[in-house]
């Protein structure tokens, strides 16, 4: 799903691609809170409805050996990178042929050979990493620059000031995107933070420019991620983009978000970036009914998947102990 | 008489702490809408903004804050949401707040707890389901609390926050919902004491948390089968009951530890160290651990199964030990 | 040897007596280099030599119950705020009647009774007690505030940026003070930050004020702090403030230097705090021989420190069993 | 022949594997000046700005910048500092790099060192001092090597660089003075294979990096008493070379373990467990650990040498063993 910048364009054909992603997106997640509720999913899951446009807009910009790196609110980032849904989805219910052979589940989805490295579950510990993949890149004198996604929350911690500043310090190549999404788990970034805005207030302080933009706006998305990877990518290090966004529901899907008033999640559901594309679609002159039919293979398809999935059979428990190891095996002694 | 869940053992105790001492304050993440387990539920309506605080996601300075505070006079407790992010503040608790009484002397007293979700089963995967006392354990300077039930739950984790050195309270996920039925007294169980939940003959299950219940379901089946089983609840790893351990072992002459640990290091090796070097002489078959695999948590259902340990291993580690040729100690006149 | 904000005035028996603190927290420091290269102290050392004016000004603006934390580099801040010398010195040597009975040795001399909780030898750990201690002012409603003092290369870890950022959230009384020196051990801070201060640069990422003074000028420091702790124990929140200076000697007594250029390190040298002070005293009419006099006492005093301490006994091993827990014991099992 | 000591080992493996293969890349701090403890000297001049890089003082960021560097490709060896500043970045220790590869099925793979400064003896106090082997063996996904003298040194770090799996290596700060003589041929021990430093009979002494020495030591003082010991050198906790144990022990029938560790919970506890479980019929005598103290390492020479394991302490712990009431397997047809 990924295209080279030089072929950014924001024509219609454009457009409707991203929207099919995105409205694919919301579709996927939607099932997956499905399946959760009928308890045939596998551990928590963090589910990304209301932040499509930041998945799709940003791996838009990205080359094909480009890495990105994310947070266990990760399903977006992999399949915008193109994971294979079925193997995500298997993983999601712990049946053989899950994208992590059941090892991972729904917070730990990698597709390393998307240049997807991965979702981790501990808030800002990849962030190091990143520098880490940016770094090679520099040694390597390679031309792949690493995106690297984190929510608001991650601000905070200690891993997200010792990654921003050794970007900065080695010009890494490498964009930190905050999904500024307003809350944690169950508390208002607004609570925690002397800041206005989390992440753009304290760019400064790592020599970076504040960047804050609208997280809705797939557009706005792919303009500023694809400047700050041009930026990476001729050598010119690192950027912090902070966009704003909102999660539809609650923080997993054993939350029911009602810390939020209903007014609160109203207002933002009007700034719903499917709801914004296909708006912006429907202007420029394609039909309502073609995005109908958009969506309505697509649910064919998110369908599909599902009853692939479910009908795929549980893990053989005897393969926990393979994967542990270089030689495949989990023997720590003879 | 009402029924109390693990769960609400944690607040139950809380409450009472916090009722009964002003300077016992809470610290952690989301806990103010009732923590993410909700086991801080209804203590902010109850205590107000003075006595619980929510923080930044930035766990060195939940510890960092509950150590300066304690060191200021007040006793708080700590929440860290999953035992695993005690690596994000590994630093603050195992170089900080273990050592400073020792370090300066004992011109500084940390009367504080820390307290968490702990442990596997329920499909979190690696990075949200160990079982983290070993780690604790590696670390002199650091009580360590472990509680099977809802009472005991709500007792240590008073006697936790009455005592002057600083204690962790590991609170098991799969724990949670399990209830019994505690009568109106205060909550109150001293650290240190070992639980023998069953009494037997022929040999002993030495367990901690969530392994109790699987040692006493083990034990059910075994008894079917003619093995008169003993079930030992530590409790608590530090201080440690060795004194009630080694009686145990000594008196049946078998043990078998059920620990969720990792066996390559878990805290049922640094049991079975001591019974090999304490009660040898009374040892009439070899010493056996069931423990945590050796890999990181799978979040599949049949493989999270298969790394950890279950009553149906520890039934079998029983049936092992029970054929083990036995051996005597050579009497001294034959020596 | 603190005295509360409102006598603060730059008399000259205010300054004969700063300078008299600071010559002897050389002296002190001297004669500890000279021990060490004698092979009688115990363990590492790390002196202050050119940064007395910051604990010395800092320190003078407390009240007696106020806190004060720092790093390995504490002994000027332990003596500062009145800790006994000898038995600061014991503790070096580890003898007898060493302040922390010979368990902390060098790196972590505290004196509770003095305020002086503690010298911290893992970078930036302390900060995040500092906020503790200055929380329980908070809930205490008390009007203690807390100095937190650390060097230049602590503003890359992890902690100061979780302590910085709760510290401001809560807007907790503590005055945290970053002693620019230059170098972390032997690598310059210029080499690792992409900003120009270290800590001043990044205290508007906390919503601070951007605050740099010169170390080497106590008056400088004792209004900077002064005024930041007027704040805290108004109820106005934290500061952070970057006090520059130089260390003369090596990061440890194991430590030449030698990777500072000699020009570079005796232009330092003309800036150094004692010479600052004394020039002041002279051109304010004091003379030359008064100021001599001071030093030969406070060297008198020293060498008689050295020759108790020397003649203390060392410690009985078993003591080694006690200050454990709580209980005073040692044993973690019965 | 020229003496390499311990510390020119570690520069020495260092120099060996970056000229033979360019993958492998150093990231410290202040490791471009020769480091802290002198192990990466030249290595800068000789090697240059792209193989060799400082850092700020942020473990955290070290540690992910070698994880993300070796998925991409390379191969780096992290130095912190001090073993004990491993608490610093212990989550992306024991919960990133420990499990990357496991949580993924096998799609990443981590192949790094990190390296760093162990153990007491020098008065460096409790954040300076510690030996943290344990620390390492209660996380699965680790390797663990710990040398004992300058020729391990300098083949076991080279072998660590060459594994695909990450390994962690731990530097005795009080063995880097020592020396050795080494031939001109290339540095390289296998990892996993534990070494019998002195072949004897009536005991193993079970011992790893300082505590080899003083094992080596104890044993000539009771070969003059008589006690003829065999004192194996593990090397490596993680591959364990379990075989070589086992058989050592099986044939003397008695252990005495000696670690740094506080014993608490110690490697030597995971040993022992072994041992207790699987040479349980072997056994004579008790299974005896002589480990470090349960309280932070006090900086007071005379206060340091009472929590330390020593020579001393060794000698009286075997004796010990060796006066126990014997025990022999009960025969098969007595049983
Ligand atoms: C170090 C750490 N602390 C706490 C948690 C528990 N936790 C998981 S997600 C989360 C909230 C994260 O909020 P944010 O960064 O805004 O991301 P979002 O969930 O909104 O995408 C918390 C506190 C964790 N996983 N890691
Ligand atoms: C977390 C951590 N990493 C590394 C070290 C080793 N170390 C001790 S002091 C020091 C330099 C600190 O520099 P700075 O903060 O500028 O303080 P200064 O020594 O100049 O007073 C380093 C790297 C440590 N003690 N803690
Ligand atoms: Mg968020
Ligand atoms: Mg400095």
């Amino acid at each position: 799903m990924s295209q080279s910048q030089d072929t950014l364009a924001t024509d219609i054909a454009t457009d409707l691609q991203l929207f099919e992603q995105m409205q694919f997106l919301r579709l996927f997640a939607d099932k997956v809170d499905t399946l959760y509720r009928q308890g045939v999913t596998r551990g928590p899951a963090h589910l990304g409805q209301g932040q499509e446009a930041i998945a799709v807009g940003a791996a838009s910009v990205l080359r094909r050996d480009d890495w990105s790196i994310a947070t266990y609110r990760g399903h977006a980032h992999a399949l915008s990178r193109g994971a294979p849904a079925a193997a995500v989805l298997k993983e999601l219910l712990g049946r053989v042929g899950g994208i992590c052979a059941g090892k991972g589940g729904s917070m730990h989805i990698t597709s390393v050979e998307h240049g997807y490295v991965g979702s981790y579950a501990i808030v800002g510990a990849h962030l190091p990493v990143a520098c880490g993949l940016a770094w090679a890149s520099r040694i390597q004198r390679s031309e792949r620059v690493t995106l690297c996604f984190f929510g608001d929350g991650a601000v905070n911690i200690g891993a997200f000031h010792e990654a921003l500043n050794l970007a900065a310090v080695w010009a890494l190549p490498v964009v930190f995107i905050c999904e500024n999404n307003g809350y944690m788990e169950y508390t208002p970034i607004a609570d925690v933070i002397p800041v206005r805005r989390p992440a753009a207030d304290r760019a400064p302080a790592y020599g970076l420019e504040p960047i804050a933009i609208d997280g809705n706006d797939v557009t706005a998305v792919r303009a500023a991620v694809g400047t700050a990877v041009d930026r990476a990518r001729a050598g010119a290090g690192p950027s912090l983009v902070e966009a704003v966004t909102y999660r539809f529901g609650g923080h997993s899907c054993a939350d029911p978000g009602d810390y939020r008033s209903p007014s609160e999640v109203t207002a933002a559901k009007a700034r719903d970036p499917l709801l914004l594309t296909r708006t912006a679609l429907v202007s420029a002159g394609v039909s309502d009914s073609e995005l109908d039919a958009v969506r309505a293979r697509l649910e064919a398809d998110v369908q599909a998947l599902a009853t692939e999935a479910l009908a795929a059979p549980v893990h053989d428990p005897v393969t926990a102990w393979s994967d542990m190891w270089s030689d495949g095996s989990a023997s720590w002694r003879n | 008489m009402a029924k109390l869940t693990y769960r609400d053992a944690v607040s139950a105790a809380l409450a009472q702490e916090m009722a009964r001492d002003e300077r016992v304050v809470l610290i952690g993440e989301d806990i103010r809408s009732g923590g993410v387990f909700k086991t801080t539920r209804t203590l902010f309506d109850t205590f107000g903004p003075d006595r619980v605080w929510d923080t930044p996601i930035s766990e060195e300075a939940i510890i960092g804050a509950a150590m300066g505070a304690a060191m200021a006079g007040l006793r708080p407790v700590a929440e860290i949401m999953f035992a695993d992010f005690y690596a994000t503040c590994w630093d603050l608790v195992a170089n900080e707040v273990a050592k400073a009484r020792y370090m300066t002397g004992g011109q500084i007293s940390l009367p504080l707890v820390i307290r968490g979700a702990n442990g596997g089963g329920l499909g979190f995967g690696a990075q949200h389901s160990q079982s983290l006392e070993n780690w604790a354990m590696c670390v002199p300077g650091l009580k360590i609390v472990a509680p099977s039930c809802a009472a005991d739950m709500a007792g240590l984790l008073a006697a936790a926050i009455r005592d002057d050195d600083p204690v962790l309270v590991f609170e098991h996920k799969a724990l949670l919902g399990t209830s019994e039925e505690l009568g109106e007294v205060e909550h109150l169980v001293p650290m240190g004491s070992a639980r023998t939940v069953r009494v037997g003959r022929d040999v002993t299950l030495v367990a901690l948390a969530v392994t109790v219940g699987m040692c006493v379901q083990a034990a059910d089946e075994l008894a079917a089968a003619g093995i008169d089983v003993e079930v030992l609840d530590l409790r608590t790893l530090v201080p440690l009951d060795a004194r009630a351990l080694l009686e145990s072992v000594r008196r049946t002459g078998r043990a078998v530890i059920v620990e969720e640990n990792p066996g390559q290091l878990g805290w049922g090796a640094g049991i079975a160290a001591i019974i090999a070097e304490e009660a040898f002489d009374d040892l009439v078959a070899p010493l056996v651990r069931v423990s945590g695999g050796n890999i990181p948590l799978p979040v599949a259902r049949e493989l999270e199964q298969e790394a950890r340990p279950s009553p149906q291993r520890v039934v079998a580690a029983v049936q092992d030990v029970m054929a083990a040729r036995g051996r005597r100690p050579v009497a001294p006149s034959l020596s």
